[in-house]
């Protein structure tokens, strides 16, 4: 149901040009990771996307709308967990679907049980730790209705194994409801054990500098990573990150 | 605070006892200043002169407190969500606070006679402004981030505004609600003075026309007794619903 | 002159009983023509505000002031050592007024109708006493307080009379063509006719610097004698010193008030003991003072010039 | 506010209009409610007349509100870096608000005289409490995150206090700032009344006493061009402070 | 010149266990990592460290003196950047030196230069990305001038490339002046590349479940990391994490 088609997308704040003339697109139920250096413009485009800010030029589609500048088109989890210090951790993952519609406590429960937060339902922001405050704010923008998420570095605070739990968790919820995904990290291993493409972004101004699609099958497991193939995707997507920053 | 008021019941008492002291010793005459054991005594064997006043008073505060702060509320409900109105209104919000009483009494007789009217509008007078200007100075304060979250989560302006400006205007309002309250009763009084029957103010000025000292100071007394009580009504709810607040370990 | 150090000007502080107006018009008379000079006397007037002229004497930070035979009067039993000094108009020139057309002629009209006033014990007593002679009763009248609304204002809306002094805002009324019936205090009971407004000063000044009170009253005599002499400068003198006033105003009230400072008594200031004592025991049978004025301290005459 | 001020311009004029027009047109007498013109006329024509009132008031003003600023300054500082003191004093800060002027003004001549020191305690008994409120509640509530990083680098209470606490409290203290500026102009004509010989406030009563209604409203006029110029000072100021702040694309 | 020595440290929030007899040390000049679960209780420990809170039970001595509940003895850097909105970039990042002494502006410039924000110098920090303002985080931190540094996820925000110039950075101006290092990162080869010692600590409540020694020679390359005695301590600390986790 969700496809977005980004067409030379520009942006600059003051005189300094972020995007420029950006183009690519997501396809239906589609699972696409964007890379690139810090600074280069991925919150900003997940900004443009959400309404945020208005794209200086240049057209956001999604579903053939036009929705450049209109907001609450995504489900949305921001770099900063962004949690109201006010509300408990269950009243802060039901608020993305607040805006909408009755949220469903229980359903928010399991969740958070299933993100080993079960002890923290009625806690306020301020007694999680940073990876705790992360998970609660994972947990928001996948319980919001919109059927397109974004992503901006979700697991960057989780240690190995938790954010290995959330990837499997995240893919097992893709795979049921099949939303389109547009994700951002800076873990490369991530990025391939997830994405069925991987769009890689220069920066000043950022454009898309390269595309891979990783065709591993579905549903892909922890072993995956341990693969020669897998290994060689993982080498050519950084020899492209690193040419870009070496330039 | 009021819980650990300890101290200021001290601090209190050992202004009352000085003064207690001075009067005595220095021989101050009762229509300077009575001595408080004077005042106490003046308080309890004239009660039933005055406490249908007392009464007065508290219901025409109380009244006048609750027009204030709604009134206060709505202004900056309304100027913060539509800044057209804002830049239109805010000038004449500071110009109502300039309006002497002396000049909006004649006023203020003409149009609504002696009744109750003049005076709620009197107090609603004093208590909305501080509460105005403190809630919407919170609300435009609001952190950036959680706005942008909202705004990319598709809240309304409205949810924007329920949901987040609001709960985080709440410390602010609050400042403003006490401020409000400190001159909720004192604009009680005022207002009295616009021509009432009965009421701390009329009271006061009564007593002190046939300069009995000791009266006004009852007066002023229970004044200050009314604004305690209802400052700490306002803490007491500050308190409960700012309890989500970290506790002070790792605060000063 | 009664000052001892010629060279000096002793400097002393006047302070009024409200705004100034043509009660005070001597004391700017002196002030001007150089009469407090010639008494040794540098003179501040100074307005009362909020802060009461009455305590201000009675501590000594004002040495003289402007009162009431009333206020001083209860002061006086309250132990405020105030004094009166003079007495600046001879009768008492207030009275009840209403509009022509609320038909007040006289006190049995009150009955039925609204005063306005500032809620003191003292008017109901009043206006009782008025009512009496003619059979009626304050009980019929209905009292509301009016606070610091003006006269004018007051009887737009709810209010049918009230009591005004009629040298300012009467003569105001005549100004305003706003036809009034007036009914003087003194017109129904002799003992209401006691001294409004009086000079005042502190006991300790009487006591301790006698010549400088025999200077301020001497000053003061000369200061009226030229107001009653001359009505119309003297308003222009007033109007110069404060020359916020409304001329017009200070000039008509002047005219009508230039007669009435010394009236039929044989000196200007000068009191007696019976005005006194007729109205403290007054006030005293209408309990409206707790105990009995000790009327010989309340009031002297021994500054006025000989 | 004031750079986009012209549709508050536009209904301030628009008021005026209506005002001026209903008086025309019910013929309402001068000494009710002059119209704008009839106060305008008198306003230049007596210009020389009271000229120096304003001055007095002004500088009246100008000083009273410095004094206020910094004694609610320095007792919020003193309140929230002793905690002691804050549950000591702060009752006592709201019952200093609740000291009518008809008991203090009698004292205040008895101690100071009829000289500026009365006048400039009233002005700074009315200033310094918002201020006061809205700087302590701005000091309590800033970020934990930024006071735990303070303290982990090993900042002193004293650093604490001023590279974090004040910046993070500017804004609240300006919502203070607001509040009083807009009263101390009031003040200061209340204090006028407190016996003084020049000023707006003595022009205005001696307006009212000789019943010259179109007087007392061009004090009060000035009065409001008075207040309206303090408060946009204080705007100024806030805007040029404060200007780190995010910039409202992305706002409402 | 800075040695740390905890012992038997217990803390808990509210009936909750956090740390509990919670030992270790860090020698004169040592890089330590710590290794844990997401909400095991790192930054916790960095607050007692740091003095923020009391322990409720044990020891923490620096160089011998007992600091708990003592300030200042440490350069920190939070999990959060926690930037100052009201100053400017190089205010920031000299606030630490600032609480002590006069900030050498030019120092703070090239440091700022080198973590690539050099357009930044003068901009406030809601005009950064995530990735930069956890790099001012770390400059301010770096520039602090205790000689014991504790670092919290310093380089989560940051991609790849980046995130390997700054480790190396860190890694030069550790060879230079030899301060104590503590580190808390989620990122294994980061921990074996960076350290002396690996600590690995368990959860509810945390303690010390394994200690690595990391022998390699110093200073350490990019190519370390492709060596299979790398990748062979990499297996080991994984399955020590792992295996807590299952627990
Ligand atoms: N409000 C703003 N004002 C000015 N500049 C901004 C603003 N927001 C972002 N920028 C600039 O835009 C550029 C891209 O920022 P953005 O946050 O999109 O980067 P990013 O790719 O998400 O980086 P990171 O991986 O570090 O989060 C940065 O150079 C940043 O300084
Ligand atoms: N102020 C507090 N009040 C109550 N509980 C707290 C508080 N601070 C931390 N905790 C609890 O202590 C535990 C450890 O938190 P801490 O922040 O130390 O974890 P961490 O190891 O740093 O985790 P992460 O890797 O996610 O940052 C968590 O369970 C958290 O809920
Ligand atoms: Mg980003
Ligand atoms: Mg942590």
């Amino acid at each position: 149901m969700s496809t977005l088609e980004i067409e030379q997308l520009s942006k600059s704040f003051g005189s300094q040009p972020i995007l420029e003339q950006l183009q690519f697109h997501v396809k239906e139920g589609e699972f696409v990771s964007l890379l690139g250096p810090s600074g280069s413009g991925k919150s900003t485009i997940f900004h443009l996307i959400g309404g945020l800010y208005k794209p200086d030029y240049g057209s956001i589609r999604l579903n053939g709308n036009e929705i450049s500048g209109q907001k609450g088109s995504i489900s949305y989890m921001p770099q900063t967990p962004s949690l109201f210090p006010w509300r408990t951790i269950l009243e802060n993952v039901t608020l993305g679907v607040e805006l909408f519609e009755k949220p469903d406590k229980e359903k928010a429960k399991k969740m958070l049980e299933r993100a080993g937060l079960a002890d923290y339902i009625d806690a306020y922001p301020h007694e999680l730790s940073g990876g705790m405050r992360q998970r609660v704010a994972f947990i928001r923008s996948i319980l919001s209705p919109q059927p397109f998420i974004c992503l901006d570095e979700p697991f960057s605070a989780l240690d190995e194994f938790t954010r290995l739990e959330m990837q499997k968790w995240l893919l097992s919820i893709w795979d049921e409801e099949r939303p389109s995904v547009l994700f951002v990290t800076h873990n490369i291993e991530e990025a391939i054990f997830l994405s069925d493409r991987i769009l890689v972004l220069g920066s000043k101004p950022a454009q898309v500098i390269k595309e891979f699609d990783i065709a591993f099958d579905r549903p892909r497991n922890g072993e995956l990573t341990l693969t020669s193939e897998f290994l060689d995707v993982k080498k050519a997507v950084y020899q492209t990150l690193r040419g870009e920053l070496d330039d | 605070m009021f819980e650990k008021s300890y101290s200021a019941i001290i601090v209190i008492v050992s202004i009352l006892t000085i003064w207690e002291i001075t009067s005595r010793l220095l021989q101050i005459p009762t229509w300077i200043l009575p001595a408080p054991t004077t005042i106490v005594q003046e308080a309890f064997t004239s009660w039933h002169n005055y406490n249908h006043h007392i009464l007065s008073t508290i219901t025409l505060t109380g009244s006048g407190f609750a027009i204030g702060v709604s009134v206060g509320l709505l202004i900056a409900i309304l100027l913060h969500l539509v800044p057209r109105i804002r830049e239109a209104l805010y000038p004449l919000l500071i110009l109502s606070q300039n309006i002497p009483i002396i000049v909006l009494a004649p006023l203020l007789v003409i149009w609504f006679g002696f009744g109750i009217t003049p005076k709620l509008l009197i107090i609603t007078l004093v208590c909305f402004f501080p509460i105005a200007v403190a809630t919407i100075d919170g609300l435009k304060q609001t952190n950036p981030e959680l706005i942008h979250y909202m705004k990319m989560a598709g809240a309304t302006n409205r949810q924007i505004f329920t949901k987040l400006e609001l709960p985080h205007a709440i410390p602010q309002l609050f400042s403003g609600l006490k401020i409000s309250a400190t001159y909720s009763v004192m604009g009680a009084v005022i207002s009295e003075w616009l021509g009432a029957n009965q009421g701390i103010g009329v009271y006061m000025t009564l007593a002190s026309s046939s300069f009995r000292t000791d009266r006004v100071f009852v007066a002023i007394f229970f004044i200050m007794i009314l604004c305690l009580i209802f400052f700490s009504l306002i803490i007491t709810a500050e308190r409960l619903i700012l309890k989500w607040r970290p506790s002070e370990e790792g605060k000063r | 002159g009664n000052s001892d150090s010629a060279e000096e000007l002793e400097e002393v502080t006047f302070v009024l009983d409200w705004t100034p107006n043509t009660n005070h018009t001597g004391l700017y008379v002196a002030q001007e023509k150089g009469y407090f000079e010639e008494q040794g006397l540098d003179v501040e007037i100074v307005m009362p505000g909020e802060a009461g002229a009455d305590q201000t004497v009675a501590t000594g930070k004002a040495q003289f002031g402007i009162s009431a035979q009333e206020a001083v009067t209860e002061a006086r039993v309250q132990d405020i050592p105030i004094v009166s000094i003079a007495a600046v108009i001879q009768h008492n020139t207030s009275g009840f007024a209403a509009p022509k057309e609320k038909g007040i002629t006289s006190p049995a009209d009150f009955a039925g109708k609204t005063y306005g006033g500032w809620g003191a014990p003292v008017e109901a007593a009043v206006i009782d006493s008025l009512m009496k002679q003619e059979d009626a009763s304050v009980e019929d009248v209905e009292i509301i307080n009016m606070g610091n609304t003006d006269f004018f204002t007051a009887v737009e809306r709810d209010v049918d009379f009230a009591w005004i002094y009629y040298g300012w805002t009467g003569v105001q009324a005549e100004l305003r063509d706003v036809e009034l019936d007036m009914l003087y205090l003194t017109d129904y009971s002799e003992k209401l006719d006691y001294y409004t407004p009086v000079i005042t000063t502190n006991e300790t000044m009487i006591e301790e610097n006698p010549e400088t009170v025999s200077a301020m009253v001497a000053a003061l005599e000369k200061g009226y004698q030229f107001a009653i002499e001359n009505p119309s400068d003297a308003a222009d003198i007033l109007v110069v010193e404060v020359p916020d006033l409304d001329e017009e105003l200070v000039h008509a009230s002047q005219e009508w008030l230039s007669p009435k400072y010394q009236d039929d008594a044989e000196q200007w200031g000068i009191q007696t003991e019976d005005v006194w004592r007729n109205y403290a025991e007054w006030m005293f049978e209408n309990d409206l003072l707790e105990s009995e004025l000790d009327v010989e301290a309340a009031f002297t005459n021994e500054f006025l010039p000989e």
